[in-house]
């Protein structure tokens, strides 16, 4: 068991790694010389020296690149070429806002996706599957933009009981955005729980139909017990993934939803350091939401292993 | 023959006696799953109305009329005006090429990358399998709207960059599909009697997997276009993607939406395109893999 | 159908159907019988026959999709498709109790056995449970999951499951199925002795005849969902009246058949003696000393065997014996780690991929399952047109689907099949494409893997009829890996046991049934279960098992055999202390 | 850098009868009726007598990162000014140069020395008494390199910061440089305010002024409240207190609106669509200030092709700006005609070129770019750029000119975009004194010089013209400067705009003169 979790992480920072070099590649290859870039209209020969001696770019790019990331490794992921602000607290403040929703969109989207999932796969091709696969449907084939303006009308404009917009900048309290964070983690919640529920009221049905599901109906137990202790732990185990990809999605589903709602988070950052092309933010945001999806999966995998006895007892003989 | 053998009934999918042709099997298919017919009309008529929209309608989707601005639907105009005087249900109309023009090709090309290197990745195994496999999801650990931004920041917003961009982001995801069922495929006794024969990698896949995996790759490309027509709507949205004034619904909805209370049908209708298009995708895909038994769901978002 | 007062279970003219396409297909058509306490009665019938729907029905379920037609089930005067929801939930487990075919997969894979054990209710500690199943170290495995088990244990778990609520009927579908011989053995007479035990009513559900003959005081032939007979046990396998059971039990091969039981339209049995392998026939494949590891396990270990033209050499063994790697290693799926393995026709050492490709025809594979070594996705006529154009045995596109029809009539088709998938055509049909397409290489030597395995017992027959036409047409040099003793019995010319990767013995076929050697041989023939009820199945009574020696082996390196004579050697062993049970 | 778009105009505030038109969610409701109506707008601010007291909520796009309250800045965060701050003089509500922290001025017989009277009795927030000695610090931080105010272009030359008199604490004496009839104008400007002296350094973070209000907190591109100065000279505001939110996206201001979560969107002219929306919302309507907004796509003449005069010519030959007005505006302003100077101005000339798309071509095909295809940048921090650059994509098609519009973010458009594409579109508040507007905006090296057009008989015609004390004659030079301009400058003007300021519907007595709106005056009834 030890040795999977080991395994897991090792993997895990593999993959980091292999990210890390992708992204720090990818923003290198973007067109332009980056300090002709941010010098723009005063991009004199010798300014544009100057800078590229204080980026460092005349170094050769693995330097840059152990460079950059031994500062990632600290925390510093180097300064911002539009505010001058550290990179690390400016990205970390955004971040910890976009937190927030993330946490609210979770636990909306996973608690209710789980019933409405199981629900449906359990009165599998009855009306309340029916109902449910639908709206799912329609949750799915609607862009969040869209969900998120509707909420806007209905829940801001029309009925006044959430803000329409974040009045505050990225230092606001938790307080201050603590009202603003439910409509957008709604409209992410909606978006998400159709996945999740397709997931989970399909992988009910398979284990539904299992023999050993079959057995413990044929044993006489009652079908709360048959679905709570024999087909529940087995159907949660491929929606585990599922949850844990769409929390990484999260990272990039929140930037259009953020926009709506002029939420100042990690979306909102990601837009304005790739219109700006700053490209240490870029980096930094990159990197960390590689992080978040190798942690997620990661968490997927360790969950598994938690609910799945044969990953767990690896190696026990019989 | 055996007199003695009693012929199992026939497996419910299965008619015994039609000839084995892919059209018949498809049209078999349709028949057999409403969902799959249903979703394929729906994407079908969208295509036909990209395809016709200078004949369905006289509007010009460009065309500024200031006198006829922000009217609400009339025999007229049958789904109003935008602030530009410009005919709505022209533009939505007109919107589809865009949004099918190059979710199509990004699709296509998407999918055909992602099956060859799906293929290849699960005949060969071994270190390629663990390597490639390591920098796709290195490759899907990035966000792709990020990536895409990035993209299209830096090499404009032409369709053909973001037919590109788009490839980019997804194949990881339909390598991992792909490889996922022909991994299935690949143990199989055919491709071991095709090995023992010693028949050559190129052979095998073309003869023995692809036809095997044929329908996964077509569940997936139902599913990944309708998320790439999401995608690229969003990409418009936020002003990445089509240029205004570009008959677009992701772009028709940003200029509008503010606009929703006074005409909102200028919003309301490329939204209900977009939806039935996505729905109608989602429609297909999910007919489809059931009635071919195919595990859509598996991979999620 | 007498309905006697004191039957436990009577089903009365049950009728069940699914829905397809829009219309109700019956599975099963006017099913009626009783059951009284203490007796079993087998449900016997191939594939498609609808038993396993029929025994399902005694705790009032149907598969998804299914609907009840007609008739009724009543089990201890209880109509139980009448019952409300509770009193159906207390009579499952309760007064009637499954036991499925896969153990492995009818225990719920998240939970302990014992929470499972525990749940289905009853009295009786679970620990004293999984004692009365005759496992070991029961409260230890009680904490175990599923997985952690082998299969026989995993059975012997349902069993205790079955039991816990002690129940009046034991529905047991197809209880030992894709096990072990022995182990097979093992459940089974622990099934009987529960019984009597516990004074149950039993329902098995089995294809396999030699397993009812066993078991059962009465059987019911299902064919197509509908009764075909129903009598006594020993009535039946002695004078059965319906010329479908006749056939049925004709085709089952039996350990003392001299040759190939070939089975007439009635049902009438003939034993084709074993073709005669001419002194002076070539060796076609000598294997010599093969070794075949699995990363540090080794599968096959100092293997050696030759077969000469026209000859049915036997690959005998359980699971796990390494006589299907030997198969594939042969083929050249599979690297051998050591000694040397020839052809006629060149060095069989090397992958298939290297060999060249007048080697690679002359030794061809037939697979264990026909469903899956067929491409689903291209036509039967394509699968032996393939081979024919690869290796260049057909010169055109023309000849070769000339020469794909005339297979296909030499593994006795119709012809007219050519253009179907493999979905369109039956178990034994789509074996036979496996067949032909192996001739299409014109080899000299077929390896044939578990061909049989897979088929039901009429279809089996004819297949073997097949293979044996074929050897004595074609000369060819068959290796007949298989794990029923009584299959090879028929078939094969010269039998090779295999234990754990090791030759235990080996010898021409009469010799070695007539005096097997070693204890692992006897063991095997023990086992195995003869469509012939005992005279009193008297299931208390020792099995078979039991009189076989524990033994431990005692091969030397320089001396590895007791010769027997005439090619019969046995592997040396002596008897020992003890040795694990399944 | 960044608020080039605020500078004002002496215009009020038309005034109307509420079309009540409460239509609000109704929609939701009742299905999708739409407007079917001919397109009007039902402009009306109410007016009448605020409540005492009440504080008022600001939505605001941000300027920059780096926003600072040094009203000399580039950077001032431009909406804190006017209530914060006094200037010497500001525009009137008739448009003339009024009196505000100077009681009166008078030039000498060649407009060659200033002299301004100081009001008494007027203290800043911190308690201290105003005298000449700020006024002057003022003028000398104006002047000051290190300040690098946009308005020491257009005073450098003419004040000499070492020679400012300042002869007994309520006298102000400036002496120019060479004369100016219209100096004061040239302090109407919202770089002017007065803040105390030796504040250069803290006056970007305290905000002390002698303004109606006083600072409580500021974050650059972020919120920030002022409450009212109880001892303001000309008596306390209305409000108790502003606060202010910073909202880049423009439908995300609108939304605030429309949610009741601010009261007045400021820096914001709504487009058609959205003043509609708003109109019709019963929680907001709109304030409609005439000819408010100058829109404007400036070429850069330093970048190919518009280094060619012809190929100016013809990008404004080759456009109807009559049809810009009609598509972007819906009628809700003046055609531009090129001209910067607004038709209100005194000034202002109507002479023009006419509307001449075969011209245009024949330039164009001269200039060897036949079929020119160019990028023209907008974004979504104004909503009219869109619809404008569009409407004159639209127009100038016929004249074989091909216009790709690009869509550039709001946060980023006046430091990525302005100045440094080739074309884009941008706009200023008008209100700036003939003067001060052409200085500012087109003479050779300015600050502001947003399409970097370099003329040096321009310049000789403005340095005339600010010398000549014969007010006529003045405008006959300035109507010379304005022909020059359009028929070579870079700056395509396609129209006027009336600015259409999002309000709610409790906000009473708003009225905007100059460059900023009444704070005193604002309030809100039934808050």
């Amino acid at each position: 068991m030890l040795s999977f979790i080991a395994r897991r992480v090792l993997a895990a920072v593999g993959t980091l790694f292999l990210s890390s070099i992708l992204v720090f590649l990818a923003v290198q290859a973007l067109p332009g010389d980056v300090a002709t870039q941010v010098l723009g209209r005063d991009a004199t020969p010798d300014a544009v020296a100057a800078l590229r001696e204080k980026l460092k770019l005349d170094q050769p790019a693995w330097e840059r690149y152990a460079d950059w990331m031994g500062g990632a490794l600290h925390g510093d992921f180097g300064l911002s070429l539009v505010s001058g602000k550290a990179v690390g607290g400016e990205v970390g403040l955004y971040l910890g806002n976009s937190a927030l929703i993330a946490l609210v969109t979770v636990l909306f989207a996973v608690t209710g996706s789980l019933l409405l999932g199981i629900l449906a796969g359990l009165y599998r091709d009855r009306w309340p599957d029916h109902l449910i696969s639908t709206v799912s449907l329609v949750g799915m084939s609607v862009p969040e933009f869209v969900v998120a303006t509707v909420l806007v009308l209905c829940f801001s404009i029309a009925l006044p009981l959430f803000p329409a917009v974040v009045l505050y900048g990225p230092e606001a309290s938790i307080g201050q955005l603590l009202p603003a964070v439910w409509l957008p983690a709604l409209a992410l919640a909606v978006v998400m729980a159709a996945y999740i529920i397709r997931m989970a009221r399909t992988s009910v049905i398979d284990v539904m139909a299992s023999e050993y599901v079959t057995t413990a109906r044929l044993k006489g137990l009652s079908t709360w017990r048959v679905v709570t202790r024999h087909a529940l732990p087995s159907a949660l185990l491929p929606t585990l993934h599922v949850i844990a990809l769409n929390v990484a999605w999260l990272a990039g589903g929140i930037a259009v939803v953020e926009n709506v709602f002029n939420y100042p988070g990690i979306g909102k950052l990601m837009l304005s350091s790739v219109q700006n092309r700053d490209l240490p933010v870029i980096q930094a945001i990159a990197l960390i939401s590689a992080v978040v999806y190798v942690a997620c999966n990661l968490a997927a995998d360790l969950g598994a292993m938690a609910l799945n006895p044969k990953l767990r007892t690896r190696g026990r003989t019989r | 023959m055996s007199t003695l053998e009693t012929p199992a009934p026939p497996p419910p999918s299965a008619t015994p006696l039609a000839p084995p042709s892919a059209t018949a099997r498809a049209w078999r298919t349709l028949r057999s799953s409403r969902t799959a017919t249903v979703g394929l009309v729906f994407v079908a008529v969208h295509v036909l109305i990209a395809l016709l929209a200078p004949a369905l309608i006289s509007y010009d989707p460009l065309a500024n009329n200031a006198d006829q601005a922000l009217l609400g639907p009339s025999g007229e105009h049958l789904a109003g005006t935008d602030q530009y005087g410009r005919d709505v249900l022209a533009r939505v109309l007109y919107g589809g090429q865009y949004a099918l023009g190059v979710s199509v090709a990004a699709t296509l090309l998407t999918v055909a990358l992602g099956t060859v290197a799906g293929c290849a990745v699960a005949l060969r195994g071994g270190w390629f399998d663990d390597v490639l496999g390591r920098v796709l999801d290195a490759v899907l650990s990035v966000p792709s709207v990020l990536a895409l931004l990035v993209i299209v920041t830096a090499l404009g917003t032409g369709p053909w960059v973001i037919v590109l961009a788009i490839a980019v982001v997804s194949v990881p995801q339909v390598v991992r599909v792909v490889r996922g069922a022909a991994l299935a495929v690949v143990p199989a006794d055919y491709v071991t009697a095709a090995r023992a024969r010693g028949e050559g990698t190129w052979s095998i896949l073309r003869r023995e997997v692809l036809p095997n995996i044929i329908d996964v790759v077509c569940v997936e490309f139902a599913m990944r276009a309708s998320w790439v027509v999401l995608l690229i709507s969003s990409l418009s949205f936020l002003g990445f993607g089509a240029d205004p004034p570009t008959p677009d619904w992701g772009l028709m909805v940003a200029e509008n939406r503010t606009a929703i209370t006074v005409v909102p049908m200028a919003s309301l209708a490329p939204i209900i395109a977009l939806a039935t298009l996505v729905i109608g995708l989602n429609l297909a895909a999910d007919g489809l893999s059931k009635a071919w038994g195919v595990d859509r769901i598996k991979e999620g978002a | 159908m007498t309905a006697t007062a004191a039957a436990i279970v009577s089903v009365d003219s049950l009728s069940v159907a699914y829905r397809s396409g829009g219309r109700d297909v019956p599975v099963v058509h006017d099913v009626s019988f009783d059951l009284r306490p203490g007796r079993t009665l087998a449900l016997v019938g191939e594939s498609g026959s609808g038993k396993s729907t029929v025994a399902a029905t005694l705790l009032g379920h149907l598969r998804h999709g299914s609907r009840l037609t007609g008739g009724t089930v009543r089990v201890d005067g209880a109509d139980v498709f009448a019952l409300p929801a509770r009193e159906l939930r207390r009579l499952r487990g309760g007064t009637v109790a499954l036991v499925g075919q896969n153990a492995g997969q009818a225990l719920t894979p998240s939970m302990r056995i014992g929470r499972q054990i525990a749940e289905a209710g009853g009295d009786v500690p679970v620990v004293d449970l999984l004692a009365q199943v005759r496992l070991p170290r029961p409260a230890e495995l009680a904490r175990r999951y599923p997985h952690e088990l082998s299969g026989g244990q995993q059975q012997r778990v349902a069993l205790a499951m079955a039991i816990a609520a002690r129940p009046k009927v034991l529905v047991l579908d197809e209880p030992t199925t894709g096990l072990d011989v022995v182990t097979q053995r093992g459940v089974l007479d622990l099934v009987g002795a529960l019984r009597d035990e516990l004074g149950l009513a039993a329902v098995l559900v089995s294809h396999d005849l030699g397993v009812v003959a066993h078991m059962a005081d009465e059987v019911t032939v299902l064919r197509a969902g509908r009764i075909v007979e129903a009598a006594p046990t020993g009535r039946l396998f002695a004078a059965s009246q319906d010329p479908y059971t006749k056939r049925l039990l004709a085709s089952v091969p039996r350990l003392d058949d001299a040759g190939l039981a070939i089975v007439g339209e009635d049902g009438e049995r003939e034993v084709r003696p074993r073709a005669v392998v001419a002194g002076d026939a070539p060796v076609a494949v000598s294997a010599r000393d093969v070794t075949v590891d699995y990363g540090a396990s080794r599968a096959v270990d100092g293997v050696s065997f030759e077969v000469r033209r026209g000859e049915v050499l036997a690959l005998v063994g359980e699971s796990g014996s390494g006589k299907s790697t030997l198969a594939w290693t042969l083929a050249g799926l599979r690297a051998p780690s050591g000694g040397t393995m020839t052809s006629e026709s060149g060095d069989l050492a090397r992958p298939a991929r290297e060999r060249p490709v007048s080697l690679r025809r002359r030794v061809q594979l037939v697979f264990q399952n026909a469903d899956t070594s067929l491409n689903p996705r291209r036509s039967v006529g394509d699968a032996v047109r393939r081979p024919l154009r690869f290796f260049g045995t057909a010169g055109s596109r023309a000849e070769a689907a000339v020469r794909a029809r005339k297979l296909m009539s030499d593994v006795r088709l119709d012809p007219a099949l050519v253009s179907r998938l493999p979905a369109q055509l039956s178990g034994g049909q789509r074996q036979r494409i496996g067949i032909a397409r192996a001739l299409a290489g014109e080899p000299d030597v077929l390896i044939a893997d578990e061909i049989t395995t897979a088929l039901d017992v009429s279809v089996q027959a004819e297949v073997l009829r097949l293979l044996d036409d074929l050897r004595r047409e074609r000369r060819l040099a068959c290796l007949f890996i298989s794990h029923d003793l009584a299959v090879v019995r028929g078939i094969a010319d010269r039998v090779v046991v295999l234990r754990h990767g090791v030759v235990v013995e080996e010898g021409p076929t009469e010799a070695v049934f007539a005096s097997p050697g070693h204890p692992y041989t006897r063991l095997l023939m023990a086992a195995a279960l003869e469509p012939e009820p005992a005279s009193a199945p008297a299931p208390d009574a020792e099995p078979l098992v039991e009189e076989v020696p524990e033994w431990t082996d005692a091969a030397e390196p320089d001396d590895l055999w007791t010769d027997h004579g005439h090619g019969h050697r046995v592997r040396r062993w002596r008897p020992a202390a003890r040795e694990g049970a399944s | 850098m960044s608020d080039i778009h605020h500078p004002g105009r002496r215009s009020v505030l038309a005034t109307g009868a509420a079309s009540a038109a409460a239509l609000g969610a109704s929609w939701l409701l009742s299905g999708c009726t739409g407007a079917s109506a001919a397109p009007a707008l039902p402009a009306a601010a109410k007016q009448g007598v605020p409540d005492p007291g009440g504080t008022l909520r600001i939505a605001r796009p941000p300027a920059s990162d780096a926003e600072t309250l040094d009203p000399a800045s580039a950077l001032s965060a431009y909406e804190y000014l006017g209530a914060l701050y006094n200037r010497l003089v500001r525009i009137g509500e008739n448009g003339a140069v009024a009196p505000d922290l100077a009681e009166s001025w008078e030039p000498d017989a060649k407009a060659r020395t200033w002299t301004f009277r100081i009001r008494k009795g007027v203290t800043f927030h911190d308690g201290r008494a105003l005298t000449s000695a700020d006024a002057a610090y003022t003028l000398r931080h104006i002047l000051d390199k290190k300040t690098a105010s946009p308005q020491a272009a257009v005073l450098a030359p003419l004040v000499d910061p070492g020679r400012l008199r300042t002869p007994d604490p309520h006298t102000l004496v400036v002496p120019l440089k060479s004369p100016h009839a219209e100096f004061p104008s040239l302090l109407t400007h919202y770089n002017c305010y007065v803040i105390p002296d030796g504040s250069g350094r803290a006056i970007g973070r305290t905000g002390i002024g002698t303004g109606p209000f006083e600072l409580e907190s500021f974050t650059p591109a972020g919120p920030g409240r002022i409450t009212a100065y109880e001892d303001h000279w000309a008596g306390r505001p209305v409000l108790d207190a502003i606060s202010f939110y910073s909202v880049a996206d423009m439908s995300a201001r609108s939304n605030a609106l429309l949610a009741g979560q601010v009261d007045l969107l400021s820096q914001t002219n709504l487009d058609f669509a959205t003043a509609r929306v708003v109109a019709a919302s019963d929680r907001a309507t709109i304030a409609r200030v005439e000819n408010a907004q100058w829109y404007v796509l400036p070429m850069l003449t330093t970048e190919k092709p518009f280094t060619d005069v012809r190929v100016r010519q013809a990008m404004k030959l080759a456009y109807d700006p009559e049809h810009v007005v009609k598509v972007a505006l819906q009628g809700a302003g003046t055609a531009g005609w090129d001209n910067p100077v607004p038709p209100s101005d005194p000034a202002h000339i109507t002479a023009h070129p006419e509307h001449d798309p075969d011209q245009a071509r024949h330039l164009l095909k001269k200039a060897g770019h036949e079929g020119l295809a160019v990028d023209l940048y907008t974004s979504s921090y104004d909503p009219v750029f869109t619809p404008m650059a569009l409407a004159y994509q639209d127009s100038a098609r016929r004249a074989g000119i091909r216009i790709r519009v690009k869509t550039a973010a709001a946060d980023s458009y006046y430091t990525q975009i302005w100045m440094k594409q080739p074309l884009m579109a941008t706009y200023w508040f008008t209100g700036r004194p003939v003067d001060q507007l052409l200085t500012q905006v087109f003479r050779s090296g300015s600050s502001y010089n947003e399409t970097a057009w370099s003329d040096r008989d321009f310049d000789a015609l403005l340095d005339r013209a600010r010398q000549e004390t014969d007010g006529t004659r003045r405008r006959e030079l300035y109507g010379e400067a304005q022909t020059l301009v359009i028929d070579k400058g870079g700056a395509i003007t396609p129209m006027f705009a009336d600015r259409l300021v999002g309000l709610s519907r409790k906000v009473r007595g708003y009225a905007e003169y100059g460059f900023e709106f009444d704070y005193r005056g604002i309030g809100l009834k039934g808050a």
